[in-house]
Parts: structure tokens; C-alpha cells; sequence
């Protein structure tokens, strides 16, 4: 497989951009998509024109309500909604329409489209601007929901969701935008939605981490290594379907696990994988789940105090010595 | 900014236009009435929404489009749904919760779909619909067909921010909308003079720069002509437009509702503005039709009827532990 | 304590009432609030009139908004939302604005408003007007979720929630509504937020029960109680905060633990209950932590179908069963 | 339906209320440039949107404002903020993140308030601030008090579902809300004509049975005196208008956003709009005031901005383990 090297932000991009070439029924519509804050998308429009690349006024319902609409009439519309907080604006074309429209119809309409959305707190935006809020879609029964932590699983993940004739949540992360990797050049390079990744093998304890805590998790792998605490790290990529399989493997051969996820813990990410272990390998754990995620919480605007609440290293450091006993 | 739109004089319909016109009533009529009885006998459960009184629109405007053309609906979508064309023997199936029905029996009264015919489901939320329009609008225009969307929805849905958002994303776009507001005068228990400080829903048209006009929803012959006019213009790709139907709701807001919150000499005096009576009698007035032919329709009707409740009714039961299907698409 | 007898939804009636006499503040908004289309809230106009027992239009957005816009200027204002899938409609000024504006303005604006919205299937009302959500609510910092099953719990629960000065969900469930028990008379009655109650005690195993399973669960400790199996019945009655202390100690004396929400179990209410346990009790565990709650699926308007989806006392059982090892 | 508002000539200001006005632009302009500056060496973070350009329509509108007015804004928060007489010392303790800022750093630019002000807010959610106008309207209404509320918000904005149904709401319920439309033409990256088909948001007021009206939104006058008549018809108990005031970003959506995206001829000559240039020039050609008394005015402003700064600069840093505090209220 032939390999070039991107950010996450170019490896969407590019998926973007091949499947747009690949399929004339995909089709990008959102708020200044053509430039993009994050410049994600700029310049496609260039290829693609105005038709299919739309800029669209500041209305997410009706942003999100035309996706649907349009995934229910043969189109396979992108839709991107500027922040994971600004998804609050769109609930119900999500939740009620989007996701039900398969099952309200006795299987007559699906809706392939995908949700775009950047989420994760770090730059100083303040508490409606830095939220991470994957939880609520994983609870809503029709939505397939995808969480990608470096450009080759964002390429390929944004490929299958494309693809994919369900509407897909694909939750983005602000900070990871221009972490680099190797992406396969290979058009028809995909990663199937509900595969976890074991990014890291390990004997002593399992480390499921999401979308930005990914490369915080790989970081205290290492470090712990060097203390010889042997860390496994799996990465779900996809958060529902949750590779349950690949989770519960890994947590029973390590008999510990540490959540670790960017959002608010209640009801969470790390919740629902904890709920999994406790109740499918329960009889396998040696120690207490500890869950590593923001607390109860908003995210200040004052950066100091914004990095405390984000979780860290340092939090999950405490919370695998918590795990394997070394508290 | 392309042609004005301006609405025509009404025209009167000839004697074929004028009998498929009425059969599609008085079947939206009986449907109905007779889903009001099956309600109350328990026999189709949930919330029903009822169109008693309010054919002419749904069949005036659904008159107009094709198979290809698409509706979006609202909680009170059976007259939408037979309107453009439904199967009433899949929907009463589907109201009698039955493998058969349009939705195999998961969706009911406020979800029927119809993908064949482009109805893109009743819904249960108030206002949904609207944007969901504006979806089938940039299809229909970016594949380059003449598709129409009716996107029909009520006065108290004219106050969500969904009607605000689809009308202009619809008018910037220039998507092939026909906004049809059924305005009835009542949401649920409100009035609209309680929900809005305008007469005419229409008079909204103007804040996203696109023709909105109001007609008599009484009156089929006025919405017929009126949508003749619309659906024309828009085809021809000037954008949306925006048609409110004056109507009225003779029964409660669902089945069962008592209404004491309603005038009664209001409510007895309803049926004068039944759009089926009026088009009959003008029509028998103008010998366009005659009393037995009316007659005779009233009759295939009351068998249509018939045999799809029998249909609906000896329907397959879904196997109750099978509500994993259809939750994803393959 | 001189005591009544009513349903919930009267229950609640007077809770309205009650504070509505003692507080001039506080106001009720909502779609056809003065006749409801539960009823619950019939009549009360005639006492308040029209400037406090306000009538609005569709536009539960504008509902929430002016809520949070009126407390946060002295107001205490009850908002309706009709069933709990139109919360998704609202979702901005529920989670940014009313959740937020205490934290976002440093303390100085308060947002003492209640948000009372029925949830629940087995109505045959089809998927858009079926959902509990509360499991959303909870991952929210700022709001406090509160989700009673019983009248004097409604009641108690009601008033501490208008009295309080942050952003209370208030969950109601529609088959509950006309339940009936004792309610206490006495206009100083109320239960404070966070405080669960131990509906039942019992050795072998603790159900934690929310809402609609509260009965349920009752019924299901009567039957396995004939069979020996000895169940202890928690009910959190306030989800955020959680009463974690309690249910904690019940686990530590049981060993076992069921949770029963009747929400989408998928990052609900029984993965935050099981992940808790999972970390803080784990050396008291001696089962698995065994989840009841509707399967990752829609309610059916089809009601045969609809009742095998919604979780009850067979579900229960089985659960109990699995815990305890009987499988 | 009670009196019908009308747009009265507009009127000259005499010294003092112009020297008032004047500061308060001058305020503004100073407090966002030297923003800019402070965002440019990074020593403010976070998204900052600047007001230069458009201080003539906060500073006209809450010139006609008491303490006990209400306000709601925007992410382009500062000019309200400081128009409505906040302090600017805490405004920019804000900006730094520090204790004594209006939210003690934990709002930052998209959320400064004041509690004692009316301030209810800038907000990070476009739109969001018209519905919360709603219920402090309903307050004043409830409490029958005469304050009113001036709801800031964008010609963007005008496109959320939040507008319709905060202008709907208000309408129906004859709220003392005062809408201001500040329209600079652009929405981020899109100008208006992409995101609206009509050219005046004030249109939309018919929609909602509401008086809507249109003033040149750089000429302070124009503002001032549509606002005088505004508020007072909005006092009597009459219910919502619309005010639209046209203005000009002269900066990118953001401190440091490039703008390729504009005109760079219209960039050019986009400070003949200048509200304080035009109002000085005109004080000065009717001899209300002397060159010299602007220039009185100039440093005086510039020595309280200084001031601002110095005093955020030196501000205490909150202990960033206090997370938890105001999360929740007592
Ligand atoms: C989002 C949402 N809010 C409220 C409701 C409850 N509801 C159902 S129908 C209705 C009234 C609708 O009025 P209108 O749009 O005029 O339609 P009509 O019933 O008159 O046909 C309401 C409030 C709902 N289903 N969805
Ligand atoms: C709900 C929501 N959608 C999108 C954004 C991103 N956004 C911030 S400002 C802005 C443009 C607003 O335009 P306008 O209302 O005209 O105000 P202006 O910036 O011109 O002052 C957008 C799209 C947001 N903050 N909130
Ligand atoms: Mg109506
Ligand atoms: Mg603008």
C-alpha cells in the first residue's frame, strides 16, 4: 500500500475528496464549509463547485433537517456542524428523524449521511465552545458513531461512514487536527466502522482511550514502561458499534481497566465501557475500573484552569496506579 | 430576481378532474371517520390525528404532483398520505399495526411512509417536516429533475424555528418547495390568535423574499387552481413558494379529545364549510356531475373502506421480539 | 404529618400549587399548559390566571430561552416541555445557557428554574414520543436531574426543585401519572435533591431502580422474596447528584447489583451506576453488575412489540438471577 | 391593536449627550484595537470577535438604557458590554482570565455579563441570546416594571430558528423587547446575500405583526433618535420592535482571521464609514464641539484604557484547581 504522510485534518480531506470524486451523490453542506474555521475543508470547492460544496446560512436544523431529507431521496450528504456544542441546535433532526427514519419506516428509507463535528476543549474557547459530547449519540439507538485519533483511521473511518447507509456521527477533535501520520494514497483504502485498534500490547493493564486522549494514553505507556507497568492500549475508533469483543479480550487478559475519554465522565464513554467489563468480565478483573475523563464540570476560559479540568497524563498515570494496586 | 409570481383566477375543473377530486376526499373522509370508530372500539391504539374537514387541501395540492414528486407531512398526515396516492388498505394496515402496513407495523399513525410514492413520512414532531423538505429540495435540484416538494404543516408549526430556517435556506437556494400551511385555526387547544399576532401564515413569505398566498382550503377548487399555478412556477425553477389553506378541524385535536376548550355554536355550525358538500353542490348546480354519480362514488368509496379494514384487520401481527429489525440499514 | 391520597400527576398539581401560592416568582410556561394534554396541570389557571400559567406557542426553544432569561432576573419558572423527545428541540438552551450561566458568569447570575418534561413508553405512540432520556441530562454540569416514582416523592422532589436556584430536569413518566399513594398535606413537606430512598430492604442482591421501574422492580422483590432471593430496592429519586454514598453502602452489604432504568441502557443511567460500583465497590462485588433498560432499539407503535422493548418484571428476574449466579 | 410606531425625523444631539456618545465609541474603538494587540502577542486567548466599526448602533441603543434595562449579546460582546456602561477595567480582567474579571476568567470574550448592569451575557451560540431576551422581557412584564430589554444580535443570526421564535414569542405576549439587528453584511465568511435573500432583516417584522424599522447604523444620530422613539412606544406597553442598524466589520469575523475572502477595494475604503470620524466631523463643522475638546475626549479615553489594561494585566490569576466553584449555585 503506497503511503504518503497528513495531518488528520488533510486525511479528512482527502477522504472527502475521493469519495466525492468516487460518488456524485456525496455532497458537503455547512457554515462557511468552503473556508472552514478550521480550514478542514478549504479549497475543495474549487473541484467540487458550489452545487455540491455548500455554504449554508446559520441554521443547524435546517442544515442537518436537508442531509436527512436528501440521504432519504439518494443523495449521501455530508453535513458540518462548526463545534461538538453547536450540535445542541440539531437535536431533533439527529435524534428523531435521522436516526429513527430507518425503523419509523419499516426499513423502506435509510439515511446515509454523515455528521461532522469538532469537538475537545484546549484553545481557550470558553464552555460552549469546547465541549465532547459522544456519550449522548452512542445512547441513541440508529446512529453509528465514529471517533477517529489519527489520520489513517480518519481517513478510512470517513470513507466507511460515507459509505455506510446509516447516519453516521463523525466526532472530530480540534487539537488533533494537525497531528501527523502516514495515510495510505490507496483510494480504495478503507477501515470497517466497529473495529477497535490495539495501539499498544500489554500484560499489566488496558487503557481504552478516545479520540484526543489517545496520544496522552500512548504517551503514559511509555513512561509507565519504563517503570515496568506493562500498559495495552485499544483505541474503539468506533463507539457504536463498540468492538466489544477486542475490549472485553484485551480487559481479560489484563484483568485491569482505565477509561479514558475528553468529555464529562457522567454518563459517559468510560461508563459504558465500565458497565460492559463489570457485567460481561466481571469475574476476570483484579482491580477497581478507574475512569479518567473531565469531572462534573465546565471548561474555563482562563487556560490554567482549563488544563486542570482536561484530563491528562498525569491523570491517567493516577488512575492506572489506582488500577493495578500502587495507589 | 426571476418572475413574479401571481395567482391566476380560479379556474373551474372538468367532470374527470372534478370525480378523481372527489373520490380522493370522500376516501380521506371515510378513512377517517371510520379510524375515529376503530379508536374508539380500541381497535387502533396510540395518538391519531384526525383531517375530518380539511381534505380539500392535501387533495388539491397532492392533485398536482407525480409519483416522483415528494410530500413531507405532519402528525396529521393519512389525508397527505391518501392524498398522494397511498394504498389505503397499507395504511389502515399500518394503523392496525400489522407487518403489512406501509411501516410494518413500527411506525403508526404519525410515522407512515411511503417511499414509492416520495412521502417522506408523517412526523411526530411538530415542525420537523419543514426542514426535512428543504433535503428532498436540494435533491430534486442538484440531480437536475423537475421534482417538487409539498411540504405541508400547520399554523402552530408556522411558530418552530424549523419553519424559519427551511423557508430561507429554501428561498437562498431556490429549492422546488411548495410550503403548504394548513391553517386550521387551532394548534391543539390554542388558537391561533393565542399562538400568533397575524392573520395570514402567508404573510411570512415576504421576510425570505418569496411569493406567499393565501386561498380559501375549503374551497378544492381553489386550492387545485391555486397549486396548478405554484407547482408550475416552481418547476420551471424559480424557488419556493409559500400557499396557506384556510381550513378548519371539525373534530378534536386527536381522537378522543372532548374539546371543552371549543365554542360549540362554533363547532355545530362546522360542517357549512365541508369541502366535499360544497364541491358536490357546485358541481350538480353547474351539471358537471349528477346526484347519482355522486352516489355511486360514496358507494365504491364505503367498499374501498371496507376492504381495507378487512385488510388491516386480518393482518400479519409483527413477532414481538423481532424490534431489532430495520433499527440500521444494512 | 397529616396525609392525603393522590396520583402523581396530582401530586405534582399541587406541588405547583403550593409553591405558586408561596412564591409569587415562580411562573409555569409552556404548549397548552392551562388544559395539558396529560392533565396534569388542568385547571391551575384558574387560580393563577393567564400571567403566570402562561400558554406558548410551538417553539420549545423559546420556552427554555425565556425561562433561563427569567430566572436569571429574579423569576423562578417551571417550563413544560410536552414529552421528553422534544427536549430535543431545546437542547441549547438547556445545556449552554441554563447549565452554563451560573458557571460561564463567575457566580454572579443564577438560573433557578425547573424543567419538567413526562417521558416513557407503552402508550403505542411510536418512536418520537416514547424516549427517557435522562441519561443526557445527567453528563450535563450545571443541571440537576430529578426523576421521581411515587407521589410523595413527586411532590417532596417538586418543591425542593423550585426552590433550588440551579436548572432542574424534572423527568415525569406518563404511565406512572396516575399511580396513587399517600402525600403528605403539609406545605412545609419536601424531600431534598441527592437523597436516595431504600424502598425495600434485602441481603442477596440491591436493585438500583429509576422511574417507571420503581413498580416493576417492587413486584419483582416480592416474587423472588417467596422464592428465598432477599432484594434490596434503591430508588435515587435524584439522579444528578446522585446519592452515592447510599447506594454504595447497599452494594457493600449485598455484593450484588441490578440497575433498571427504562431509558436506552447505552451510556445511561445504569452504566454511570455500574461504573461507579465498578470502581469504588469493586472488592465487594460478588457477580456481575447486570443492566436492565430498553436494548439498543426504537419503541414500536405495533404495542406487543412496543412491550417486549420496554424493560419489565421477566427482564428483572432474569437479571436478579444472573447477579446472583442462578443463571 | 394599539398605536402604530412610527419613525420620527431624526434629531440632533446637543454637547453633552454628543460628548457622552463620543466617549462611549471612543471607548469601544480603543478597548477592541488595543484587543487586537493584546491578541496579536498572545497575551489574550481564546476566539475574540471585535466591534470596530459598529460602536455607533451599542452605543446609540444603550445611550436610551438605565442600569435596570436589560441586555443580551453576542459573541461580538464588548461594544454591548461597554455601551451599556460596563466597566471597562473589569471587562479586561475578563479578557486576561483573572479573578477580578466579570466572570472571574471563566467566561472570557464570548461571555462577559453583569449582574448589576443587565448585562445578561455575551454568548458563544449564535442566536441563543433572542430567546433569553424573551424571558427577561417576560420578567419586566410579569413584575410591572418599565425596564426594557435590547436584544443585540446579528444579520447571521437573523437566520436561527431562535429568532423566529423569540420575535413570535415576543409578539404574541407584547414583551418590551427591543430587536436590534446590528447588519454588517457579513456572517463569518458569507456575506448577506448568500445567507438571505432579502436585503433588510427588518422585512421579517411583518412576519410577527411587529413594527420594523431600518436606520443607518454608522450614523450615531440616526441610532439614537430611532432608539429615543423605540424605547418609549416600547414603555407605554406597546410590545416589540425590530430596530436594523447597517453597519461595516472593518476587521475579519476574528482577531486574526486574514479575510482573503473580502473585497480588498472595499477594505480600503471601509473607514469612510467610521461612526466616530463622521459624528466628530459633523460636531465640529455645527461647532457643538471644538477639534480640541475630541482630542480632550481622545486621551482621556486612551488614559483609561491604559489603565484597563494594566489593571488585567496585574489582576490575580484564579487558582486553577477551583474548577469546581459556580458550577453550581448555593
Ligand atoms: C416539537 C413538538 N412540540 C409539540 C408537539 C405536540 N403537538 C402535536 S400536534 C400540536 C399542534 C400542531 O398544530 P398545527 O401545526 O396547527 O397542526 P394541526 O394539529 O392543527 O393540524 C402539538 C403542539 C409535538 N408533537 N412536537
Ligand atoms: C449556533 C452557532 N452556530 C454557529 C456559530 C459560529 N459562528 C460564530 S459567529 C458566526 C457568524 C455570526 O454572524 P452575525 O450574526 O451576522 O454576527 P456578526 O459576526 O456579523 O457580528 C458564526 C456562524 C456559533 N457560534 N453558534
Ligand atoms: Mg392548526
Ligand atoms: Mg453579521
Amino acid at each position: 500500500m503506497s503511503m504518503g504522510f497528513n495531518t488528520i485534518a488533510g486525511a479528512i480531506s482527502q477522504a472527502i475528496t475521493e469519495e466525492m470524486r468516487r460518488d456524485a451523490n456525496v455532497v458537503l453542506i455547512g457554515e462557511d464549509v468552503t473556508t472552514g474555521i478550521f480550514g478542514v475543508t478549504a479549497g475543495l470547492v474549487d473541484e467540487f463547485g458550489t452545487d455540491r460544496f455548500c455554504d449554508t446560512p446559520i441554521s443547524e436544523n435546517a442544515i442537518i433537517g436537508c442531509a436527512v431529507g436528501a440521504a432519504m431521496t439518494g443523495m449521501r450528504p455530508i453535513a458540518e456542524i462548526m463545534f461538538q456544542d453547536f450540535l445542541t441546535c440539531c437535536m431533533d433532526p439527529i435524534v428523531n428523524q435521522a436516526a429513527k427514519m430507518s425503523y419509523m419506516s419499516g426499513g423502506t428509507f435509510s439515511v446515509p449521511m454523515v455528521v461532522r463535528s469538532p469537538g475537545g476543549a484546549g484553545l481557550g474557547a470558553g464552555p460552549q465552545h469546547s465541549q465532547s459530547l459522544a456519550s449522548w449519540f452512542m445512547g441513541v439507538p440508529g446512529l453509528k458513531v465514529v471517533s477517529p485519533s489519527s489520520p489513517i483511521d480518519a481517513k478510512g473511518l470517513l470513507k466507511s461512514a460515507i459509505r455506510d447507509n446509516n447516519p453516521v456521527i463523525f466526532l472530530e477533535n480540534k487539537l488533533l487536527y494537525f497531528e501527523s501520520g502516514e495515510v495510505p494514497d490507496d483510494i480504495d483504502f478503507t477501515i470497517p466502522l466497529g473495529q477497535a485498534s490495539v495501539l499498544r500490547e500489554g500484560d499489566d493493564v488496558t487503557i481504552v482511550a478516545v479520540s484526543g486522549m489517545v496520544p496522552r494514553a500512548l504517551r503514559v505507556a511509555d513512561e509507565l514502561g519504563a517503570e515496568g507497568v506493562s500498559v495495552e492500549i485499544v483505541d474503539p475508533r468506533t463507539l457504536y458499534p463498540l468492538d466489544t469483543e477486542t475490549i472485553l479480550q484485551s480487559v481479560k487478559k489484563t484483568g485491569r481497566l482505565v477509561t479514558a475519554e475528553e468529555g464529562v465522565m457522567t454518563c459517559g464513554v468510560g461508563a459504558e465501557l465500565a458497565a460492559l467489563i463489570a457485567e460481561k468480565a466481571y469475574d476476570c478483573l483484579d482491580g477497581p475500573i478507574v475512569r479518567v475523563g473531565t469531572p462534573h464540570v465546565n471548561y474555563a476560559y482562563n487556560q490554567e484552569m482549563e488544563w486542570a479540568t482536561i484530563p491528562d497524563e498525569q491523570d491517567l498515570v493516577r488512575a492506572v496506579k489506582k488500577a493495578i494496586g500502587q495507589e | 430576481m426571476g418572475t413574479k409570481f401571481k395567482l391566476k383566477q380560479k379556474k373551474q375543473v372538468g367532470k374527470d378532474a372534478a370525480l378523481a377530486l372527489l373520490k380522493r376526499m370522500l376516501l380521506i373522509r371515510r378513512f377517517e371517520e371510520t379510524l375515529a370508530r376503530l379508536f374508539a372500539d380500541s381497535e387502533v391504539k396510540g395518538f391519531v390525528h384526525l383531517s375530518i374537514g380539511q381534505e380539500a387541501c392535501p387533495t388539491g395540492v397532492c392533485a398536482h404532483l407525480t409519483n416522483d414528486d415528494y410530500i413531507t407531512s405532519t402528525h396529521r398526515g393519512h389525508g397527505h398520505l391518501i392524498g398522494k396516492g397511498g394504498d389505503i388498505k397499507l395504511a389502515m394496515a399500518e394503523l392496525f399495526g400489522k407487518t403489512e402496513g406501509y411501516c410494518k407495523g413500527r411506525g403508526g399513525s404519525m410515522h407512515v411512509a411511503a417511499f414509492d410514492l416520495g412521502i417522506l413520512g408523517a412526523n411526530g414532531i411538530v415542525g420537523a417536516g419543514l426542514v426535512l423538505a428543504t433535503g428532498s429540495g436540494f435533491s430534486a435540484k442538484y440531480q437536475n429533475n423537475d421534482r417538487v416538494t409539498a411540504c405541508f404543516f400547520g399554523d402552530g408549526a408556522s411558530n418552530q424555528g424549523t419553519f424559519h430556517e427551511a423557508a430561507n435556506l429554501a428561498s437562498v437556494w431556490k429549492l422546488p418547495i411548495l410550503f403548504v400551511c394548513e391553517n386550521n385555526g387551532w394548534a391543539e387547544f390554542s388558537p391561533q390568535s393565542s399562538h400568533q399576532k397575524i392573520e395570514k401564515v402567508s404573510t411570512r413569505a415576504v421576510g425570505y423574499g418569496m411569493p406567499g398566498v393565501t386561498v380559501d382550503g375549503d374551497d378544492i377548487e381553489a386550492v387545485y387552481s391555486a397549486t396548478a399555478d405554484a407547482v408550475a412556477w416552481i418547476r420551471k425553477g424559480n424557488g419556493p413558494i409559500l400557499l396557506e389553506c384556510l381550513t378548519h378541524r371539525w373534530e378534536g385535536h386527536y381522537a378522543g379529545d372532548p374539546q371543552p376548550y371549543r365554542d360549540q355554536d362554533e363547532l355545530q355550525a362546522i360542517t357549512q364549510h365541508c369541502p366535499i358538500e360544497r364541491f358536490k353542490k357546485q358541481l350538480i348546480e353547474r351539471k358537471t356531475i349528477t346526484a347519482a354519480e355522486f352516489e355511486a362514488l360514496s358507494v365504491e368509496v364505503e367498499s374501498e373502506i371496507g376492504e381495507a379494514v378487512e385488510f388491516g384487520r386480518q393482518g400479519t401481527d409483527p413477532n414481538p421480539q423481532d424490534f431489532m429489525s430495520y433499527i440500521y440499514a444494512d
